[in-house]
């Protein structure tokens, strides 16, 4: 039997005395797809990173072709054929898509080397895997989704041996996600090792071959996708059986509206056109469309980025002035979770505690001296409610997993009570427990009146938990699916214009 | 899907270790403060005159001037910016004190009409850095040349001497014997101190630091935030021109130019990041004590003029060096 | 010379003049105290200003615009030993010029004797302090330098420390070994650098008084008054400012330094230059010098004494610093009444 | 379910133009360019000396020296740093300089050594900010002591002024009666420019500037990438510092001390960022002349001293506001 491609031996991880990754064994084949999964928190990124050379382990061994090697750093990893997309996106902001495509791997001549050259190649890149970017755009320029499919452009155009992929299609639609499976299936053919790290189970059992289940670091499970099942995996990585799914109730009858948007117009691009809407009281707005498609900008919209988009915008009522800044949207009972938690929703600098209570300092505070016992209180109940797993209240946010990260995200916007929910895609990353649970934790805000708009560009998280799903299209609203279930997905992608 | 159940085993938000496990900027503080030890260990065992009351007295009343301006200059740096144009506020601020003071408007007028004059500065700067959006290190380098100009042109480039020279009393010796500048500056410490910690200015001030969009994603408003912190370490600069006129009992155009690199050098040994939304009060008073020990301890061992100049350097780099080797290097700015 | 500059009227003698800086007093008085005599009084003289701020990479531009310029003289007040090169700017001009306080290649040096200065001065604290019975054990020399002013200028506090250390017994040290790296001159003797100026002086004496014995009688002698008030608060602060454990000497003839030797019992000697004339004596260099007259190839020295506190009121009105009368012409400068400058200006001793 | 299209709508149809348009970078460059222009049409407005090739020339002098300085600042800026030490390695740089010429070694020699001198601070500046991950303005403060020490400790305190006063080649005036060291200034613009534009090495700056940890994981040898910065800038700045001794006829251990205030604002008003990842050359040159030209038009003017120092500031806040005008608010850094 040859050696595999890549092994690791008895790999150990610390962060001061937290112990992420403890004794992980395991091997990936030539041509094998494996899938990575675990709880946020578990060790995946962790591991993802060793092996890419961006962190030293403490212990254990890694083989690259059954060798020992030293992966001292990203670029040892990259001269041993190993690429890797990490989960939070890393980019060269102001550089064009082009070069971000072809970042370290210029053209050359020596020591020369000539934009023509750089935009040639990185198109023939992108025409081979079949991604259209628009590549003489500056980075910093594109939707998360358009940024996500760069950095998993620039890993696959490294013609690697193996590719780690950390949770590449927690931002992306399900059209891109297919194309990424596909892709993939593809290099596995061509004889590349994938690592796939996802929390979305469906992809993992549609796409991989063997399954690698971590749990507080510990290796808990490695098997064939064929010798296992959703539920099996589930209980492996919580450790204890896991709860029966519970469809979300929706019994509510349809209550008077508490957001009202009418005849939004947009003249930049991604366009819109007369969108007109109401969400109810206690009612769960989900809102689909393409990468695009403008749905992003309606919720952008009501969080106060677009002050650009004219129309109306009425609140419990009352005619919201303007939605100039996001102050102004705050101060109309808007709370709203952006889309990139790293750039737009935290300041990795601060505590947990710090972030939970950002948006509600003023009500814990007295004369501008904020109550410290009642902020912890009130951070401690939001951070049990969202099931966020860290060392305590006093950890820093940077130091959190990335599901732990968003998780932070959306509990400091519930922390708001607010009339008006708005959500871009808020369980990115998060895994399928803890999703569940803000799943409920949505819903249980609804039935207690919150109007929420949800925007994901997850199908099955916009059909399970919408009451009311609207179908957005080159800027307009072009169909409404009332009570949308798992058999209405594949209407609302053909609606959505996914599926042409 | 199935479900899991809602207690997760580590979800632990009251994990009681946390309160007393030394966190990162806490462990800094405390190797900083070592290598002040260190620092002080070293002078007095070269010198009996180095580990004396009234020397460390001294130590302060030198330092009490960079270090007011220094507790300003934290401000702006936590909240992720740079105010170079101290440089020219605190000799604003020190004519304008002795202006006053000849024109007979008494220690407290004076003195409300430096931190007006500070203020005044600081809003402007603020207002340019917030809504004309541009960098900060440009931005009030260019208005250090404006305040410094304006000291001089005010002072009509000389020396403004205190009239009375009894009036001096920022720079005299008070309660046990310290001087009120001394007072003003422990006072000034203890009041950012809680300010930072504890309210809610404080944490808007982190927030936007860490991460501007986010704080104003977050409806913080940030403008205002950054324009407060502006005037708030103008006036504090201008503040410091005062102790420094009352210490000279004259109103020198060009004294404390150099207290914006030496202000933003006190805050980074302190722990801050330029980066934004870390540092604190303690960190910068570690930070300009090394500073103010260090010229001091040289002076009193007589150490030749040039070499002080290079063993300051090096001795800063040791600093910072050795308050960063635990730091994690994961995040590369 | 050549065509006047276009500022002035027709027919006046143009001179583009430098300043070591406009931002100290010292040195602003030179500039204004000309323009108000020219204002004052038909001189037939036009003096276009440049300021020099301390920097020479500043002075090397100015004298470029000087000689832009096209007047019939420069005159400049160098920042620094560094004057090789303007003067070669100067000279390649063909302008008469006159350097003040440091020497310039190509220029006529007007200047006054830093040297003599610091030992006059030297002489008069020395004396009072050996009547108080100051000597090797009770008593510390505290001098503070410019050392980015260079050599000449630092001359006085060189030759103050030589000539008094053996006065009251203290260790001697050669003046040329006195560089401006050191800090410790002798057992006796501590040098600061204050730059000239009030507030690095505060500090850099702040720091360094724990170093001088407390039983120790301090004697401070510095560049400048600006220098030695700013050591004087330093020394206050820490109460080692008594009238009878202190002696100074000033250095500059400024309303600061006639005023302490009138007042202050401790302010015992003040080297008066009359800095506010001295642009006056350049203006005369100037004249004379395009008249054709031969300057001495030494120097050209600038009025100068070292006033006690009898001889204050010669010189000054008294209670007040306005200028009396000026010290006789000497040998070496006795040739400026060419230029007639100091005619129209007056009050020179023995000079109609 | 099936694969998609590849085919997205959002690929914006301006994808194609923006290739022709300008970009923003052009733009602000354009808009500082004319800037400049209206500042020399207001001086020649108000001087007749001012417009003329002499005093262009006289500019050009001027500026060079800070120019060279500011070619090097540019490309720490550039790669996210910062470099303070100039103001040190300036004068050191002169006063070896002139002991090389002093002992013989003739302008080749000792512009090698010169060179050298530079770049072994400049090597030890990048060690100290890419190994030990200190950050660049504080490692750079503190090396600019200890280099600005060691050229006074060289020099002892003193100018050494060169014993040949014909051997200041580098400033005489050669090929149409430009100085060499402005022909210096130009070869070395031009070296950068394709450096920066055409070349690897070039593209590794933007990138290391724009985002470490990205070049980081694409393989790039960020901390090689960071010293080879340093030691250029300090290359510059000490090969800066032989041209001031040359104008000078003398090495001075205290002549560009300001260089590291005075080259950052060039380079930043030049249009790059303290963000790093942004910035080019021609922005740096337009940025030296907008202030050299200042400052020469101001001193014919004969503008008091004050109102100079005031007008500058004014002047460069003008330059970056206005330039940034067209800049999209979107981000606040
Ligand atoms: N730099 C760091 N400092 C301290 N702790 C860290 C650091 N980075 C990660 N951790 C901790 O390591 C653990 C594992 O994190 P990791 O990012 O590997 O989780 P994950 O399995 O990828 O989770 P997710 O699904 O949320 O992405 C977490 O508890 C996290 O808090
Ligand atoms: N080591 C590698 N690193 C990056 N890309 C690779 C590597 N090896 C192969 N590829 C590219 O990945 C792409 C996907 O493989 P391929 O084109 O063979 O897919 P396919 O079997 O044609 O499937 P489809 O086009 O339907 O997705 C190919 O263009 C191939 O060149
Ligand atoms: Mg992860
Ligand atoms: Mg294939």
């Amino acid at each position: 039997m040859t050696a595999p491609v890549l092994a690791v031996e008895a790999l150990g991880k610390s962060y001061g005395r937290h112990r992420v990754l403890d004794d992980v064994t395991f091997r990936l084949a030539a041509g094998e797809t494996t899938a990575l999964l675990g709880e946020n928190g578990a060790g995946k990124s962790t591991l993802a990173k060793v092996l890419a050379g961006a962190v030293p382990p403490d212990s254990g061994r890694v083989l690259v072709d059954g060798n020992p090697v030293q992966l001292s750093s990203p670029r040892v990893a990259l001269e041993h054929g190993i690429a890797f997309i990490p989960q939070e996106l890393v980019y060269v902001p102001k550089l064009t898509v082009a070069e971000n495509v072809c970042l370290g791997r210029w053209p050359r001549r020596a020591g020369f080397t000539s934009g023509a050259a750089l935009r040639r190649q990185a198109a023939a890149e992108a025409e081979r895997l079949g991604f259209d970017l628009p590549l003489d755009h500056a980075m910093d320029t594109l939707t998360l989704a358009q940024q996500q499919m760069v950095e998993i452009l620039k890993a696959l155009a490294r013609r690697s041996r193996v590719i780690l992929l950390d949770e590449p299609t927690a931002a992306l639609s399900s059209h891109d996600s297919e194309r990424l499976l596909n892709v993939m299936t593809g290099l596995a053919a061509d004889g590349v090792g994938v690592l796939y790290i996802s929390h979305r189970l469906d992809e993992v059992f549609r796409a991989c071959r063997t399954v690698h289940v971590l749990r507080n670091g510990h290796l808990v499970r490695s098997s064939a996708v064929a010798d296992t099942t959703p539920r099996g995996v589930i209980e492996d990585m919580l450790g204890r059986s896991a709860d029966e799914a519970v469809a979300p109730t929706r019994d509510r009858a349809w209550a008077r509206p508490v957001l009202s948007v009418r005849g939004y117009e947009r003249a930049g691009l991604p366009p819109l056109r007369d969108v007109s809407f109401d969400v109810g009281e206690g009612e769960i707005l989900g809102l689909y469309g393409v990468r695009g498609a403008g749905a992003e900008v309606i919720a952008e919209t009501l969080g106060g980025l677009h002050p650009e988009v004219t129309g109306e915008t009425t609140v419990d009522g009352s005619p919201v002035r303007t939605l100039r800044r996001p102050l102004a949207a705050r101060r109309a009972g808007i709370a709203y979770v952006p889309a990139d938690r790293k750039s737009q929703g935290l300041a990795l600098t601060l505590p947990v505690q710090q972030s939970l209570s950002m948006l509600v300092l003023r009500s814990l505070s007295r004369f501008g001296v904020v109550a410290r016992r009642r902020e912890r209180t009130v951070a401690g109940k939001l951070a049990a409610d969202v099931h966020l797993r860290a060392r305590g209240l006093g950890q820093l946010v940077g130091e959190l997993s990335g599901g732990n990260q968003q998780k932070v995200l959306v509990g400091s916007r519930i922390a708001m009570r607010p009339k008006v929910l708005v959500l871009q895609e808020p369980t990115r990353g998060v895994d399928v427990g803890a999703r569940l649970e803000i799943h409920r934790l949505l819903r249980r805000l609804a039935d207690d009146g919150t109007a929420t708009l949800l925007v994901t560009s997850d199908i099955e998280e916009a059909v399970n938990l919408s009451d009311r799903l609207l179908v957005i299209r080159d800027g307009a609203v072009v169909s409404e699916f009332p009570r949308p279930d798992f058999r209405s997905q594949s209407d609302v992608l053909h609606a959505a214009g996914g599926l042409d | 899907m199935t479900a899991a159940t809602p207690t997760l085993p580590d979800t632990t938000p009251e994990s009681r270790t946390s309160r007393f496990a030394l966190n990162e900027g806490t462990l800094r503080g405390v190797i900083l403060a070592a290598f002040l030890v260190l620092i002080v260990v070293f002078f007095s065992s070269r010198s009996d005159a180095f580990f004396t009351s009234d020397n460390a007295l001294n130590i302060l009343v030198n330092a009490s001037v960079i270090g007011i301006v220094s507790l300003g200059q934290a401000l702006t740096i936590i909240s992720g910016g740079f105010d170079l144009s101290v440089s020219g506020t605190v000799p604003l601020g020190a004519v304008v004190y002795a202006l006053l003071l000849n024109d007979g408007y008494g220690v407290f007028g004076a003195l409300a009409g430096v931190l007006v004059a500070g203020a005044i500065c600081g809003f402007v700067n603020g207002l340019i850095v917030a809504k004309a959006n541009i960098n900060p290190l440009i931005a009030t380098l260019a208005t250090m040349s404006v305040t410094g100009g304006l000291a001089l042109t005010i002072a009509d480039g000389v020396q403004i001497p205190f009239d009375d020279p009894e009036q001096g009393v920022l720079a005299e010796q008070s309660l046990f014997g310290v001087n009120n500048h001394v007072w003003i500056l422990l006072g000034l410490s203890l009041v950012v101190f809680v300010a930072l910690r504890y309210t809610v200015f404080g944490r808007y001030l982190y927030t936007v630091g860490g991460n501007r969009e986010a704080a104003r994603l977050a409806g913080i408003r940030v403008d205002a935030v950054t324009t407060w912190v502006y005037v708030f370490s103008a006036a504090f600069a201008s503040l410091a021109g005062a102790v420094l006129a009352s210490q000279l009992l004259t109103g020198s155009g060009t004294a404390g130019t150099d207290s914006g690199l030496q202000s933003v050098a006190a805050v980074i040994l302190g722990g801050a990041s330029l980066a934004g939304g870390v540092g604190g009060v303690p960190g910068t008073l570690i930070g300009v004590l090394i500073l103010g020990t260090l010229a001091n301890g040289m002076a009193i061992m007589s150490v030749p003029a040039f070499y002080q100049t290079i063993a300051t350097g090096v001795v800063l780099l040791l600093a910072v060096g050795i308050s960063q080797i635990r730091r994690i290097s994961r995040r590369g700015r | 010379g050549s065509s006047g500059g276009k500022s002035s009227a027709a027919g006046d003698f143009t001179i583009s003049a430098a300043n070591y800086t406009e931002a100290a007093a010292l040195f602003r008085v030179i500039h204004t105290n000309l323009d108000d005599v020219i204002k004052a009084k038909d001189t037939g003289v036009a003096v276009k200003w440049y300021d020099n701020a301390g920097d020479p990479a500043k002075m090397t531009q100015n004298a470029r615009l000087m000689v832009q310029d096209k007047p019939d003289a420069i005159v400049m007040y160098p920042v620094s030993n560094t004057t090789q090169g303007i003067g070669k700017i100067i000279g390649d001009s063909k302008i008469p010029c006159v350097s003040v306080n440091l020497a310039t290649p190509n220029c006529a040096f007007l200047n006054i004797d830093n040297r003599a200065l610091g030992i006059d001065s030297a002489k008069i604290v020395g004396a009072e302090a050996k009547k108080r019975g100051w000597n090797a054990s009770n008593t510390t020399v505290l001098i503070g330098q410019n050392a980015a002013s260079g050599e000449q200028v630092n001359d006085c506090v060189r030759y103050f420390h030589s000539t008094i250390a053996p006065i009251l017994g203290l260790p001697t040290v050669e003046p040329t070994s006195i560089t401006p790296n050191m800090t410790k001159v002798s057992a006796n003797a501590i040098q600061f650098d204050g730059g000239s100026q009030l507030q690095p002086s505060f500090k850099a004496v702040k720091n360094l008084l724990p170093s001088i014995p407390k039983n120790h009688n301090i004697i401070l002698y510095t560049v400048n008054n600006d220098s030695t008030v700013g050591a004087l608060r330093a020394l206050q602060d820490a109460g080692r400012a008594g009238n009878d454990t202190l002696l100074m000497a000033g250095l500059g003839g400024d309303e600061q330094g006639i005023k302490a030797l009138r007042e202050d019992p401790r302010w015992v000697a003040e080297g008066d230059i009359f800095v506010s004339w001295w642009g006056q004596y350049a203006v005369a260099m100037a004249q004379a010098l395009a008249k054709g007259a031969k300057p001495p190839a030494e120097v050209t020295l600038l009025p100068q004494v070292v006033l006690d506190k009898n001889t204050v009121d010669t010189y000054h009105q008294p209670g007040s610093v306005d200028v009396k009368q000026l010290p006789p012409l000497v040998e070496s400068n006795d040739y400026l009444k060419q230029g007639g400058f100091l005619q129209v200006v007056g009050n020179i001793e023995g000079l109609k």
